[in-house]
């Protein structure tokens, strides 16, 4: 497989194919739209939908090469292509994947195609322009793991907010407009205080020389005094934490949830969190090693992680909505992510990656399995259900084995995370990770709370006696969910093994470049 | 005597001014805005003596901004009035935010 | 500089502060319209005495001729001539107000007049022989070029303006 | 699975023998799943429309009922038709047992092959591939077999398989059968990856996996909230101990860096004592969570909801002493903290009393069995922590037999109740004591089955309690005297008062467990029948296929105690088998890394103990024979509330709703009035967020205001504007 793939130069051309296939499917719908009439409900553009899993399916074998191609050996960046984008500033379209974006590509283009065929019958109107959406932001997603430059960093993460903005606020719920608006904001605010943060290192290599966005140089360079340092981290911070969402930045998530469709939030659960952990492991942390290994700072991000934990879980446990809940699961979860990269050794920054991975699958599956009921009752109420074990055994079974795995209990994937995070954190953290852990108490509780008021107790609602099992696309949807659930809970082994390198190159830039503050760039290019 | 131009140009100017603040009648402002583009001629004439003949040029320009304006600016009175019956500003307030 | 031409200065500028106070008290507006014309007289003789012939007689050419004259025609088209018979005036107090402010800003260019005399930076220009208005022609079609072809089109722009914005709806 | 031989096992004297195929024990049982769960879904799975938003819309609209056949699912006490049995009945009846006796067999096989080797020291472990490796973390997906493991595998797949035989006779008419048996094996699976585990996280994954397979049984019948609850709050407070769990083997990592047992009992030595202490409780934490002891024993009665072989199975024999096994299979750990060790001990003999006591004022027989269980959990804690492993182990193996016996015993009784009641439609309790009575006529083999178990665990002489329940107790008596236990003080109290003190609760409790269990055996079987004259023409014992597994378990129950015969009644047979059997595992370790020597007690104080138990045990029995009058005992319909102490007790010490009121209602309303109202919504939403919202809104408005339209307020502005500027420059 390696060598086939080295022969027609895979590695030249994967990453900015990666981008470009998204783009070709988005253009290929509306080709296939013209002369079709302007109605566009599932009848007649039901052609959106088969392109758009097409190009995703596409998208997902394109990218399973690099699980095989991946060289675990190297702690460089690799299938790296760089093109002139603006020379004058510096700004190169310079694209390179390591162990942690190579799993999240492999995570986005697992995902999206399921997300295509989760959303096959529940999206009814203006679909050639959802589908479009979808390609746009999964090209935006990939974009913003793969790029090595800041400028093109930022501009991928426009591009990622704006289709999931649309998605919220056309085919959402009743308070969709508010929640998308809301959503927008919340980020928006974030990323513009990043790009000052960018623009201002960006001036910083100007007056130096040599204006340039490329990430190596940065990270060699960034020589910003003690103030300018924690104003420049913050502003990192601020973005990203919004993204987590860490504790205080966190209300956009349940209403954007809430309001999403189905697609919207699995993506937005799946992917879209996992960009805020990623910047902090890619930008915020390594950028600014010293300011965030200060005492204070670290305490308060350890504080507000361990925060989210708690907080999220216990509110989580009274939330009459299932997708509220599950959003705050979330918090829950990511917060045990910045718990991982937080406590900087090498087993809790490979957990908080495996908890990122497999909180987007199990995540993903819940979303998913709250779309199937909603579509079939239209209600996201806990109590609207009652007793639908016996009605429909599948779905229940399924809802079962992802909530177990949602929970953390071993052979599921979600304890291999959560473990891995705790028992390294327990290390450098001890006292953090103990309440902490109290977390996996929470978990349980409010799961399980939620899916006896859901499966078991007697059928209240006459409605649930009616309700159809799953049909053969939701089956294909949650099969393609829980193997990998269960085989990640059993052998997370070769997940781990490409993931050690960039964590071990992680942990040592923050500490290297704490202690003698001249971070010190990545051998070779 | 320039001293004195300068003097007579502040007085006109503040006339005008007050003019525009105290009357109701559109065209009676119109007219006084043009006293006070008067009296910036003044002054633009008296200083030329001093900074060179430009001064002198710039009041041709302002004569011809001036009857610009009062052509544009009589056009809309005169809509205005076919719509109002008269020119009182107190009931024009078409542009309330 | 003679006495006669002092006298002469300071006869016309009192005469069109006089004739300006007048026209902002005037009632009618064709009476106001006619002091101001008189304003205009008095400045373009001030012109004049500065030595600046060609702007006096532009002054009085166009302003007075010109634009007051629109401004009359407009007033007798819409017959406001009348004193119309509601107080075309504001109430007593935005008056006062005004005065005062009037007041004020002559104030305040009394305090910022004194402490700096303008120096003059070009040498005073003294009538050259070639004529009073090539001095004002020659930098209006050299330097100036540019603006005075702008001012065309701004007034082509006007004058178009008139005519949509004054032609009667026919709708 | 890739079998990677590790050298050391290659040398180990099994390593050529059946005991490679180790990895299959737990293997079948997770077939026996796979095949079972699979018929389950087969039958109930009907495939959903393709488009299930448009058929949602039919039929709410049309409203016809397409009658879902098939899942019709007949409560204890709805069953209006007659008992359908389910389609794959038959074949799920041959895998479900088979999976087990195959399991059984293979045990017994291994089991032969290792006392055929003299003198097993070193652990046969067999690593199949590497689970977890991060930084210097490495686990590997190991199972370990030494002589520990091996007693608890026979214990499981032996009392298991036959339960799984019982189950088949009584849940015959049930219509979730599959999914009974699915569970029930998926339970034994994780319950061998449990004792076979090498290191503790692969131990965790069966430590849940039984909490998990626990829940599922326990909210079996889960169309009844309560079976529901119970189900939940069994598996929330598992959790509970399991975080104990997780923090005992962070703190092993963080000091030690090893968490395979063979690598912990070589560095154990060198933990600080402050270290092993907290170990050791937070390790008894996930116990105290497994194994129903105070504080975390709530869930065990409540567990009695589940179906009657499920109690048997997990809450009788083998998942509720996975707490016991933890501590022997950690006993270097314990034997290095006295202080962990008397705290196990203590919280064990206060379980042990207070269990005992609400035993005796409970109606349900199910409930009386789970007390007598959580009773008698808290001895063999007594054992392990005093010290005396092989006791502790020896009375677990014990208790399996006649508690296992006693559950099913139960089973069948309610079985014949549960069919007379049936047969008359009516809806009494077929659980209540107080409908029963007078059972023997109509059940004499249980009856004669129930007596032996009952004698067993009142400890009259020669049946298995007697031997394994003495054990312990001159194992606290013996240590009472001297040893690093004694001497050591326990917040204040000298550690050999504490030991005497455990001894004194140790014979009292015996004496309540002879008292409530002859109590049971009264009100069931002996007095008056209180079913009712029509039921009573319906009651008959069960079919065989139940009674047989009783019988074996009452061989069982009889003749345990020749498992491990005390020294001085050698006349008996080889004396101490158990004890040399497990020394390798649990005894000479936890000796020579506390450099203690092994205790002994001289003949006459064994035989003044000896004695002291077996009165106590006929004392109890008599006590109950004399004072309780079954006769006057009335159906539950008109039975009357106690009052006073009884009430006390049969209310539980109100510990449920003590728990109820101190945790769960403030957490809860907290974290919805606290958190999510005030913190979420009020706070961050309404304050910052829609807040800022409206503060822009607010600006906006003031600046609309001035745009009042009328061109002097414009003019007037200008004006102004320009004084200020002027007004600048002078003051300049």
């Amino acid at each position: 497989m390696r060598d086939f793939l080295g022969g027609i130069g895979y590695e030249r051309w994967v990453l900015p194919a990666l981008l470009l296939i998204p783009i070709a499917g988005a253009i290929l719908i509306y080709v296939a739209r013209i002369g079709r009439g302007r109605a566009d409900d599932i009848a007649n553009a039901g052609s959106a939908r088969v392109i758009a899993l097409a190009t995703l399916t596409i998208e997902f074998l394109v990218s399973a090469g690099l699980w095989w191609t991946f060289d675990t050996g190297r702690s460089t960046w690799q299938n790296v292509v760089m093109k002139a984008w603006i020379p004058e500033w510096g700004a190169n379209f310079v694209v390179g994947i390591d162990g942690i974006a190579l799993m999240m590509i492999l995570l986005t283009t697992f995902i999206m195609p399921l997300s295509v065929l989760g959303s096959w019958t529940s999206i009814r109107e203006k679909l050639p322009a959802y589908y479009a959406l979808l390609l746009v932001l999964t090209t935006g997603m990939i974009g913003v793991f793969i790029s090595l430059d800041l400028l093109l960093f930022y501009v991928m993460w426009e591009v990622m907010l704006i289709p999931m903005y649309f998605i919220i606020g056309i085919w959402g719920g009743e308070r969709r407009l508010y929640a998308s608006i809301k959503f927008f904001l919340y980020t928006m605010v974030g990323s513009l205080l990043m790009l000052v943060a960018i623009l201002y290192l960006w001036v910083q290599t100007w007056q130096a020389g040599s204006p340039t966005f490329s990430y190596d140089a940065l990270l060699r360079s960034v020589d910003v005094g003690r103030t300018a340092g924690l104003l420049l981290f913050g502003a990192f911070f601020l973005a990203f934490a919004v993204k987590v969402p860490m504790f205080p930045f966190h209300t956009w998530l349940p209403d954007a949830h809430v309001e999403a469709p189905t697609a919207g939030s699995v993506i937005l659960a799946g992917i879209m969190l996992k960009m805020g952990t990623y910047g902090f492991l890619r930008f915020a942390m390594p950028l600014f090693p010293d300011v965030a290994m200060l005492p204070a700072v670290r305490t308060t991000m350890l504080a507000l992680a361990v925060i989210g934990i708690i907080y999220g879980a216990l509110v989580a446990m009274v939330q009459p909505d299932f997708k509220k809940l599950v959003a705050y699961s979330s918090v829950s979860h990511l917060g045990f992510v910045m718990l991982g990269i937080l406590a900087l050794t090498m087993e809790s920054v490979q957990g908080a990656l495996m908890v990122m991975i497999n909180h987007g699958i199990s995540t993903g599956a819940l979303f998913f399995l709250i779309g199937m009921i909603y579509e079939r009752r239209h209600s996201r109420m806990i109590d609207a259900y009652g007793g639908i074990a016996r009605v429909v055994p599948l779905f229940a079974a399924m809802l079962t084995i992802v909530s177990l795995s949602s929970i953390g209990l071993p052979g599921t994937n979600g304890f291999i995370g959560e473990f891995l995070v705790l028992i390294g954190s327990f290390r450098t953290q001890p006292i953090w990770t103990v309440i902490a852990a109290t977390g996996v108490i929470f978990a349980a509780a409010y799961l399980l709370w939620a899916i006896q008021r859901i499966l078991f107790q007697p059928v209240t609602h006459p409605e649930n006696e009616r309700l159809t099992d799953l049909n053969a696309r939701e089956v294909v949807i949650m099969a393609a969910l829980v193997i990998p659930i269960l085989w990640i809970g059993f052998y997370p082994q070769p997940i781990l093994a490409r993931m050690e390198r960039s964590a071990a190159q992680f942990i040592s830039d923050v500490e290297r470049g704490a202690t003698e503050r001249s971070g010190s760039a990545r051998v070779g290019n | 005597m320039i001293q004195e131009a300068l003097f007579f140009s502040a007085v006109l100017f503040i006339i005008g001014v007050v003019g525009v603040l105290t009357r109701r009648n559109a065209i009676i402002i119109f007219m006084c805005v043009e006293l006070m583009l008067n009296a910036v001629n003044l002054s633009f004439v008296a200083l030329s003596r001093l900074y060179g003949i430009a001064g002198q040029v710039f009041v041709i320009f302002v004569m011809t901004v001036a009857a610009a304006e009062a052509a544009v600016g009589l056009a809309i009175i005169i809509s205005i009035f076919r719509h109002h019956e008269n020119v009182d500003l107190r009931n024009i307030n078409l542009l309330r935010g | 500089m003679g006495l006669f031409y002092t006298f002469n200065f300071y006869l016309f500028g009192v005469l069109a502060i006089i004739s300006a106070v007048t026209f902002v008290t005037r009632r009618s507006p064709v009476a106001a319209a006619l002091w101001l014309v008189n304003t205009m007289f008095c400045l373009a003789a001030l012109y004049v005495m500065m030595d600046a012939q060609f702007i006096g007689a532009i002054q009085v050419l166009v302003y007075a001729g010109a634009i007051m004259v629109v401004f009359l025609f407009v007033v007798m088209l819409l017959n406001l001539g009348h004193a119309s018979d509601v107080t075309d005036v504001m109430s007593g107090k935005t008056r006062l107000a005004a005065a005062i402010a009037g007041l004020l800003f002559l104030a305040e260019l009394f305090v910022l007049w004194k402490d700096d005399a303008p120096v003059p930076i070009a040498p005073p220009v003294e009538p050259a022989e070639s004529g009073v208005i090539a001095q004002v022609a020659a930098p209006l079609f050299r330097d100036y070029l540019l603006a005075f072809e702008i001012t065309s089109v701004l007034l082509l722009a006007a004058i178009v303006g008139a005519v949509v914005l004054a032609k009667r709806k026919t709708t | 699975m890739l079998l990677q031989e590790v050298a050391a096992a290659g040398a180990h004297p099994l390593s050529g023998t059946v005991a490679t195929w180790m990895w299959l024990l737990p293997l079948l049982p997770l077939a026996g799943f796979v095949l079972n769960g699979a018929l389950a879904l087969a039958a109930t799975y009907r495939r959903g429309p393709s488009d299930p938003t448009v058929h949602a819309d039919h039929t709410h609209g049309a409203g016809h009922d397409t009658g879902h056949a098939g899942t019709a699912h007949p409560d204890h006490d709805t069953a209006h038709h007659a008992p359908t049995r389910h389609r794959y009945a038959g074949l799920v009846s041959i895998i479900g047992p088979a999976v087990l006796f195959a399991a059984f067999g293979l045990a017994l096989s291994i089991f032969g092959a290792m006392t055929r080797v003299d003198h097993l020291e070193q652990p046969f472990v067999q690593r199949y591939f590497t689970w977890m490796a991060t930084g210097d973390l490495r686990i590997d997906a190991a199972f370990q077999l030494d002589q520990l493991s091996m007693i608890m595998v026979l214990v499981i797949t032996g009392v298991g398989a036959l339960i799984h035989l019982f189950s088949i006779g009584y849940m015959r008419d049930d219509p979730g059968y599959p999914r009974f048996f699915a569970y029930l094996n998926l339970f034994v699976f994780f319950m061998l990856v449990l004792v076979l585990g090498a290191s503790y996280p692969v131990m965790f994954i069966g430590w849940e996996g039984v909490g998990l397979c626990s829940y599922l049984l326990i909210g079996f019948w889960f169309s009844d909230t309560a079976n529901a609850d119970a189900g939940k709050k069994a598996f929330i407070v598992n959790r509970i101990g399991d975080f104990g769990f997780l923090i005992a083997m962070f703190l092993l990592y963080a000091h030690i860096a090893s968490l395979d047992f063979v690598g912990i009992s070589q560095r154990a030595a060198d933990l600080a004592p402050g270290i092993v202490t907290a170990i050791c409780l937070f390790l008894f934490l996930g116990c105290a969570g497994k194994s129903a002891q105070i504080p975390l024993y709530v869930w065990l009665p409540d567990a009695m909801a589940g179906p009657t072989p499920v109690s048997a199975l997990i809450h009788a024999a083998t998942m509720v002493t996975a707490g016991v096994y933890l501590v022997a299979r950690s006993a270097v750990l314990f034997a290095l903290s006295p202080v962990a060790s008397l705290t196990v001990a203590v919280v064990g003999a206060l379980t042990a009393l207070l269990a005992a006591t609400i035993g005796l004022k409970q109606w349900d027989i199910k409930r009386v069995l789970a007390y007598s269980t959580v009773s008698q959990l808290g001895y063999m804690f007594v054992g392990v922590g005093v010290g005396a492993y092989t006791a502790g182990i020896f009375h677990l193996v014990t208790h399996a037999f006649f508690k296992a016996l006693l559950f099913l015993g139960s089973g069948s009784v309610i079985f014949a109740m549960h069919r007379a009641y049936h047969a008359t439609h009516s809806h009494a309790d077929a659980q209540d004591m107080r409908n029963m009575g007078g059972l023997r006529r109509y059940l004499p083999w249980t009856f004669a089955l129930m007596w032996i178990a009952t004698l067993a665990i009142a400890g009259i002489p020669l049946f298995s309690g007697f031997f394994s329940k003495d054990e312990i107790l001159a194992g606290v008596f013996a240590r009472a005297g001297h040893s690093t236990l004694a001497d050591v003080s326990w917040f204040g109290i000298p550690g050999n008062v504490l030991l005497y003190a455990i001894y004194g609760i140790g014979l009292f409790t015996a004496l309540l467990t002879a008292i409530y269990m002859t109590r049971m055996m009264l009100y069931t079987f002996h007095g008056p029948n209180r079913t009712g004259e029509t039921e009573r023409s319906h009651l008959a014992e069960a079919p065989w296929v139940m009674t047989l597994p009783l019988v074996v378990l009452g061989v069982l129950s009889a003749i345990g105690g020749w498992l491990n015969i005390p020294e001085l009644m050698r006349f008996l047979g080889p004396p101490q088998w158990l004890h040399h059997w497990l020394d390798p595992v649990v005894g000479a370790p936890a000796l020579a890394v506390t450099g203690g020597a092994p205790v002994h007690l001289t003949h006459q104080t064994e035989y003044m103990l000896i004695g002291a138990a077996v009165v106590i045990a006929v004392a109890g029995i008599l006590f109950a024979v004399a004072r309780l009058k079954p006769a006057r005992l009335v159906p539950k319909a008109q039975a009357v509330p106690e009052r006073g102490f009884a009430r006390v007790l049969a209310n539980k010490w109100y510990v449920d709703e003590l728990y109820d009121r101190s945790v769960v209602r403030p957490l809860v309303g907290g974290s919805r009035r606290l958190l999510w109202t005030v913190t979420d919504k009020w706070l961050i939403d309404g304050l910052l967020v829609n807040g800022s919202a409206r503060l822009t809104g607010f600006f906006g408005r003031i600046g609309s205001y001035w745009q009042t339209g009328n061109v002097s307020t414009y003019a007037w502005a200008i004006v102004i504007g320009v004084l200020v500027v002027l007004g600048a420059f002078t003051l300049r």
